[in-house]
């Protein structure tokens, strides 16, 4: 069961514990800015995104047992879909057509209609591909997230629709209640700048997305989805329509990563294809992976981490070769910072699943799931795949 | 007469060279407790898997409570009223022994995400209702007290009877199980056969595959009777018993 | 368990802690309300000296990461002159200070270093290098309303953003794709001509552009054909090309895939001559293309180095120090740091808000030659340099564009440059 | 015309090399049902390793014939892949050999990010060139038309055919062979008739990466270069091959590879009159995914996919 659970046995303890929490998270970005500066108000505005898409992604890996590598190209989704309303790029386009008034279309409206969409793209990619078995499916996503990026890289003829590599410029910041986010708000005598607007926007809508994955979690629909990552022959066999229930979980996760995409292009102002590939999706997948797949907390964990530490390590490691080198300390080829970080990423995914494949925070189940007493795990898929291989002769 | 609750003709599966099921015929009236036995390798298992689904028949006709069931997928099958358990447990083993049986009642619920995660007071009843049947049904089929515990943690016979109780949570009008009483002792055995006359008792038609000829001959109302894909006897026990061709079935190939 | 995750999360405030101490340590804490205008900082006062930061930014680790390197020395060597002569700003000395970041060429690294400028309240930054990473920073100095110079930034996106911050001091893809265009059909003669880009951001824009100008001589384009700018094996598209008898292959991309397509050409016995931009103008492309270098032509924006006023004395003056040579762009880092602290001077204050007009009118005069910006930003004036391989080196054929061509319709041209090597490979 | 005989020449070129490649990604799923993500990498570190033993050869001794200089590049080539793929197989998937067929496919995916970071941290990232041993690589007229092929690209094919016939032959006729066979059958069943699975299937992986390092010897060799990138799309490619000749069978891979290589050049060259313009080559790396999708949602077992069916 859930951990929070537990949290439901004392209302009272949660409640103060919900309460200080909220306190703190208010509070984080002034501390942040104040203490470390600005630029770690921006990281905490990235982790808020990665946090986003690490539970996105941890519906379809972590509650239903799908490997998915294309996941990025949901996040690239939403943030086209937000680029292309809410930037002069299809002006000229749609000059004339009469569909100008597309343009420009209310938070309310492109953040759920980027969800929408982004889902809609989980469902086209899944329907064809969710019979697979688990190692195709991976890598057929993979090839779904290449094929979708190629497209944006390359959907600037014969139509200009995204403008190619030299992705699209000039986006503009969300507007909430006529409020832009690209400008200062004040509020009570305090001003509260961009940054902080953008952080409080984002930590809303994770908390919604938060509670959206606890709420699936105890429901009739996560526990379908957990009884299919556990055997799908039998949770097929219990009336789970298991081919419908995974498109959901495609859905759903598609649909985090296309608020997302929707948020970071309005607080990057700028897109190209080049930040949506492969290695993003393995990035997320190393969030998910590392803090345990299928447990809340620590997939948030997991994001925070990998968010947080390549740019506290960029404080230390660059300023710290770079002395080196100029004092003439060491000399020649260093080592450089971004093979560190890719390193760490590799080396998680494979010790963690080495060492403690239920992640650094893992949830009861998957816990018990990953170090099995017995083989029965093991024995149990071997018996669900050659069923499944037959039945889907 | 009454109609028959499931009924099928002429059934056919092959496997690549291997015709596992030749032309199989049966009906099961409602209310009885229908037994299928064979020698190893006889086709019970897929004969098993075509009634739920798991198996698409290459030819015949299946009809189930008026409804045709033929290729069906296994979740239509089970929503019809077919609900089973499997010759190797196979319960989801990291849930606890309630969400198990939670997962059976899936297919008579229905709140999507809309209502997961909104809870409207519609779903929350549902909801409720989910765990109140859940609970019942452990404590129908007697592991009550062990709801909470992970389904790979219980014994094995008290994994048995879960797998019951979440069949019984499909609300089937027939249930199949595949070898229930597969390594039991006799007291377990005695207990399961108590289980499944109550559950005849309260309405839920039975289907049974079973090496302990005993228990089926003294539990089943009719039983059927395969050998290499082929059905070759079908009546009471007392006929089926001592009809020839059942006879040199089990001593030509198993003598037991 | 419970233990991993107490001692995770103190390492974790541990390295938090750490930084913060370290950043302390390097800039003035700073109000929340960094949005504000940089300007707004008072140089703090330093033994009798004001203390003003400028940024530089370019990708120090990765695979251009000698690009960055060679960026930053030119930042470096700009800002120690200056210090050495001691320049003087509103009656006070002015000490300058060079915060350089790595952003890694990649464009979300980049917004969380221009953030880190803003905060550091840096008088006007210098960089990036990729047009990818100028691009969404621009929008960053623009809200702080700080000065921003593109020493290598050619896609011409970066100032048709509307921000009065963003400035370059090299042509964009647009000047020398012209330029290259009236090159292959005045120079070369072609009629008939093939273009492959590597659908990266340079690339494409380089090859449009370079379509265009060509397409406006008269010249037939016989095949458009598309590479990546990971791919090795191009025998395909040339197999294609070569049904079409080009007269000239144009490829808009850089050294690594321009190498082996120029040997995979004369694979193919396709006779045509391979030109491109100054993706390719490098040794590592008479590496890679060994023989098959001989007789290519690419381009470098700019004059060629020796006809650089004062390259020859930057030369001595950068081996001198760095005690290595200059890649590409440092002369136009070198200028782009003078002609900033030469707004400064004129406006007499290193406030941004101040000195910004001053920048967008200066005339100066620089090692890369004479620098002036037009409405948006872009250089003025100014000539590509076109460089043929022979006997295994680069040498000067010609130079076209700005000043040198009347025909300069297009805005200007200019000097050299671009950068683009962009893209981190993944 | 002789367009596309050169775009069949080329395609039969690469398809070579996807085909050494795809066995290596056979074998293994052949008798461990696993993806080893990381079998491209092994590639590519072949490749690095080649032209760094060339250059070292050289230096020492300069004036050696080309071909016996690349000889020697591939004879340390081999073995350092071998063990290397030993290292992979034995740290990174034999402890999870019975955890959740997820786990051991997320550490694969791990030891590929790992083995192009350390690619990079050894040789850089800059591409290495390939040393011009062979002299000037000029190419020969086929068949008197304008189609040209060179002898480097003669190698490819005659090397690759010669291996795969040898490999072919080893499972067919030999112990070793009949072992993999049968263990990747029925492991247990192999295991019971006293076969040592763990020996089997090490050997699979060593096999596999000495296979996968003359590919990308050759590779490195065609291109005249190689850099630490190279690995990841190729092994995917191969593996789509595989994928598409019917994984775990051997004729399969060879068949997908030039099948594969078929495509993609024949694609990339006519894809634009075909559609009129709308598409271009700048899709030429969609072929290899669209193949993959389409193979495996329509017919997931390839074209000679006995085998999956036979395993089930």
């Amino acid at each position: 069961m859930s951990s929070f659970d537990s949290m439901k046995q004392s209302r009272t303890g949660a409640l103060v514990g919900f309460a200080l929490m909220a306190v703190a998270l208010v509070l984080l970005p002034v501390l942040f800015g104040k203490g470390l500066g600005n630029t770690w108000v921006r990281n905490l505005d990235f982790a808020m995104l990665y946090i986003m898409l690490a539970l996105g992604l941890n519906i379809v890996v972590g509650y239903a047992g799908l490997l998915d590598l294309g996941y990025i190209a949901f996040y690239a989704v939403g943030a086209y879909l937000y680029a292309l309303l809410n930037s002069p790029h299809l002006v000229p386009l749609l000059q004339g057509t009469g569909l100008e008034w597309i343009l420009g279309p209310s938070i309310w409206i492109v953040i759920p209609l980027a969800a929408l969409v982004a889902g809609s793209f989980g469902v086209m990619l899944g329907s064809p591909t969710l019979k697979l078995r688990g190692d195709y499916l991976a890598i057929v996503t993979l090839g779904f997230g290449e094929i979708i990026r190629i497209f944006m890289n390359n959907l600037n003829h014969p139509v200009n629709l995204t403008n190619g590599p030299r992705g699209i410029t000039l986006i503009e910041p969300i507007t909430l209640f006529g409020h832009s986010l690209g400008k200062p708000l004040h509020l009570f005598g305090l001003e509260i700048p961009p940054l902080y607007q953008y952080y409080y926007l984002f930590l809303a809508l994770t908390m919604f997305i938060v509670f959206v994955s606890i709420r699936l979690q105890d429901s009739r629909i996560g526990r379908a989805w957990v009884a299919i990552r556990e055997d799908e022959i039998a949770a097929n066999a219990m009336g789970i329509n298991t081919r419908n229930v995974k498109l959901l979980a495609f859905a759903m996760g598609a649909s985090f990563g296309g608020v997302a995409g929707c948020l970071f292009s309005s607080l990057q102002g700028f897109i190209s294809p080049e930040s949506f590939g492969l290695m993003e999706s393995i990035i997320v997948l190393s969030m998910v992976v590392l803090g345990g797949m299928g447990h809340i907390p620590g997939v948030i964990l997991g994001a925070v981490i990998l968010v947080f530490v390549p740019e506290a390590l960029r404080d230390v490691i660059n300023p710290l070769q770079n002395a080196l080198i100029d004092r003439k300390i060491i000399s020649g080829k260093i080592i450089d910072p971004e093979v560190v970080r890719m390193l760490m990423f590799g080396l998680a995914l494979i010790f963690v699943m080495l060492l403690r494949p239920e992640g650094l925070w893992p949830s009861k189940r998957r816990r018990a799931e990953l170090h099995p007493k017995t083989d029965d795990i093991a024995r149990q898929e071997k018996d669900s795949v050659a069923d499944a291989e037959r039945n889907h002769d | 007469m009454t109609e028959p609750l499931l009924e099928i003709q002429g059934i056919h599966k092959r496997f690549g060279g291997l015709h596992a099921l030749n032309d199989v015929s049966l009906s099961i009236k409602r209310g009885e407790i229908y037994g299928l036995i064979g020698p190893n390798g006889a086709g019970k298992t897929t004969l098993f898997n075509v009634l739920t689904g798991l198996y698409q028949p290459d030819e015949g006709k299946f009809t189930f409570n008026g409804k045709d069931l033929f290729r069906q997928k296994p979740h239509v099958v089970v929503g019809s009223g077919i609900a089973r358990t499997f010759q190797n447990i196979r319960l989801f083993a990291n849930m606890t022994a309630k969400e198990n049986v939670m997962v059976g009642r899936h297919v008579r619920s229905g709140a999507g995400v809309f209502g997961a995660v909104f809870r409207p007071p519609a779903a929350k009843r549902e909801e409720a209702a989910i765990h109140a049947r859940a609970q019942e049904l452990l404590d129908y089929v007697g592991i009550a007290a062990r709801h909470n515990e992970l389904a790979r943690n219980l014994s094995y016979g008290d994994q048995r009877r879960l797998e019951i109780a979440r069949a019984l949570a499909t609300d089937p009008t027939l249930l199949a199980l595949d070898e229930p009483a597969a390594g039991m002792n006799p007291k377990e055995t005695d207990d399961l056969k108590k289980l499944m006359e109550k559950i005849r008792k309260d309405g839920v038609t039975i289907l049974l595959i079973e090496h302990d000829v005993k228990l089926m001959m003294g539990l089943c109302d009719r039983i059927a009777v395969l050998d290499y894909g082929k059905k070759i006897a079908e009546g009471v026990p007392e006929v089926v018993k001592n009809d020839p061709r059942v006879i040199e079935a089990y001593l030509g190939v198993a003598p037991e | 368990m419970t233990l991993a995750r107490y001692s995770l999360i103190a390492s974790a405030v541990l390295a938090l802690a750490a930084c913060g101490q370290q950043q302390n340590t390097e800039q003035p804490k700073q109000d929340p309300n960094a949005a504000k205008p940089a300007a707004d900082a008072k140089p703090a006062d330093a033994g009798g000296e004001a203390v003003v930061k400028i940024g530089h930014a370019a990708p120090l680790t990765g695979n251009i990461a000698h690009l960055g390197k060679d960026n930053e020395n030119g930042a470096r060597l700009a800002i120690d002159e200056l210090n050495a002569k001691g320049v003087e700003i509103g009656g006070k000395k002015v000490k300058f200070e060079l915060l350089s970041e790595d952003d890694q060429g990649d464009p979300k690294t980049a917004t969380t270093v221009a953030q880190r400028f803003v905060d550091a309240k840096v008088a006007g930054v210098v960089g990036h290098l990729n047009s990818g990473t100028t691009i969404p920073a621009a929008k960053i100095y623009s809200d702080a309303g700080i000065p921003q110079i593109s020493p290598s930034a050619t896609n011409p996106d970066y100032t048709k953003q509307g921000f009065k911050t963003a400035f370059r001091v090299i042509a964009n893809d647009i000047a020398q794709g012209k330029a290259l265009g009236d090159f292959a059909v005045d120079n070369l003669k072609a009629k008939k001509i093939a273009i492959i880009d590597d659908r990266t951001a340079y690339g494409q824009g380089l090859a449009d552009e370079f379509e265009k100008a060509a397409k406006g001589k008269g010249a037939e384009i016989v095949k458009r054909e598309f590479t990546n700018n990971q791919a090795t094996d191009f025998m395909a598209i040339l197999t294609s090309i070569k049904g079409a008898k080009p007269d000239v292959v144009f490829y808009g991309g850089m050294d690594a895939q321009a190498g082996p397509m120029a040997k995979q050409m004369k694979k193919l016995g396709i006779a045509a001559k391979l030109l491109g931009g100054d993706g390719f103008q490098s040794g590592e492309f008479i590496k890679l293309a060994g023989d098959a270098a001989e007789g290519q032509f690419a381009s470098q924006p700019g004059l060629a180095k020796d006809k650089m006023p004062g390259y020859a004395d930057f030369n001595t003056k950068y081996k001198a120090k760095f005690n290595t040579d200059i890649q590409i762009y440092a002369p136009y880092t070198y200028d782009a740091t003078m002609l900033m602290v030469e707004a400064m001077k004129k406006a007499n204050s290193t406030d941004s808000k101040v000195y910004l007009p001053e920048l967008a009118k200066i005339e100066y005069s620089g090692v890369t030659g004479p620098v002036k910006f037009d409405e948006k930003g872009d250089v003025v004036g100014g000539t590509v340099t076109v460089y043929q391989v022979k006997g295994g080196k680069w040498e000067v054929m010609a130079s076209v564009g700005g000043a040198a061509a009347p025909a300069a319709a297009a805005p200007a041209e200019a000097k050299p440059a671009e950068a683009k090597k962009e893209e981190k490979k993944q | 015309m002789e367009t596309f005989i050169q775009q069949i020449v080329n395609g039969l070129v690469m398809g070579s090399m996807y085909a050494l490649i795809a066995l290596g990604y056979t074998m293994v799923y052949g008798i461990l049902s696993l993806i080893n993500f990381a079998h491209g990498e092994v590639v590519m570190i072949g490749a690095m390793v080649t032209i760094t033993c060339i250059n070292l050869v050289s230096s020492i001794a300069p004036g050696l014939p080309g071909s016996l200089v690349f000889t020697a590049g591939l004879l340390m080539a081999i073995p350092i892949t071998m063990v290397l793929g030993f290292s992979i197989e034995r740290i990174a998937y034999r402890p999870l050999r019975k955890a959740p067929r997820l786990t051991p496919l997320i550490t694969a995916i791990g030891v590929s990010i790992t083995l192009q970071q350390v690619a990079m941290l050894i040789w850089g990232r800059s591409p290495r060139s390939f040393p011009a041993i062979f002299g000037e690589d000029a190419p020969h007229k086929l068949f008197n038309l304008d189609v040209s092929i060179t002898n480097i690209q003669i190698t490819i094919i005659v090397l690759a055919i010669l291996l795969m016939a040898g490999l072919l032959i080893m499972v067919e006729k030999t112990k070793l062979g009949r072992a993999m066979r049968a263990t990747s059958q029925n492991p247990e069943v192999a295991g019971l008739m006293g076969v040592n699975i763990n020996t089997i299937i090490s050997m699979t992986f060593v096999l596999g990466s000495a296979l996968g390092a003359v590919a990308g010897a050759l590779y490195a060799a065609n291109y005249s270069r190689a850099d630490a990138y190279i690995g990841f799309m190729i092994g995917l490619k191969a593996f789509t091959a595989a994928v598409l000749g019917g994984i775990g069978n051997l004729a399969g891979a060879v068949l997908g590879g030039i099948a594969l290589g078929l495509i993609e050049s024949v694609g990339a060259g006519y894809i634009g009159p075909l559609t009129n313009g709308f598409l271009g080559s700048h899709y030429q790396d969609i072929f290899a995914f669209a193949v993959l999708i389409l193979v495996l949602v329509f017919r997931p077992s390839g074209l000679l996919g006995e085998r999956v069916a036979e395993r089930a």
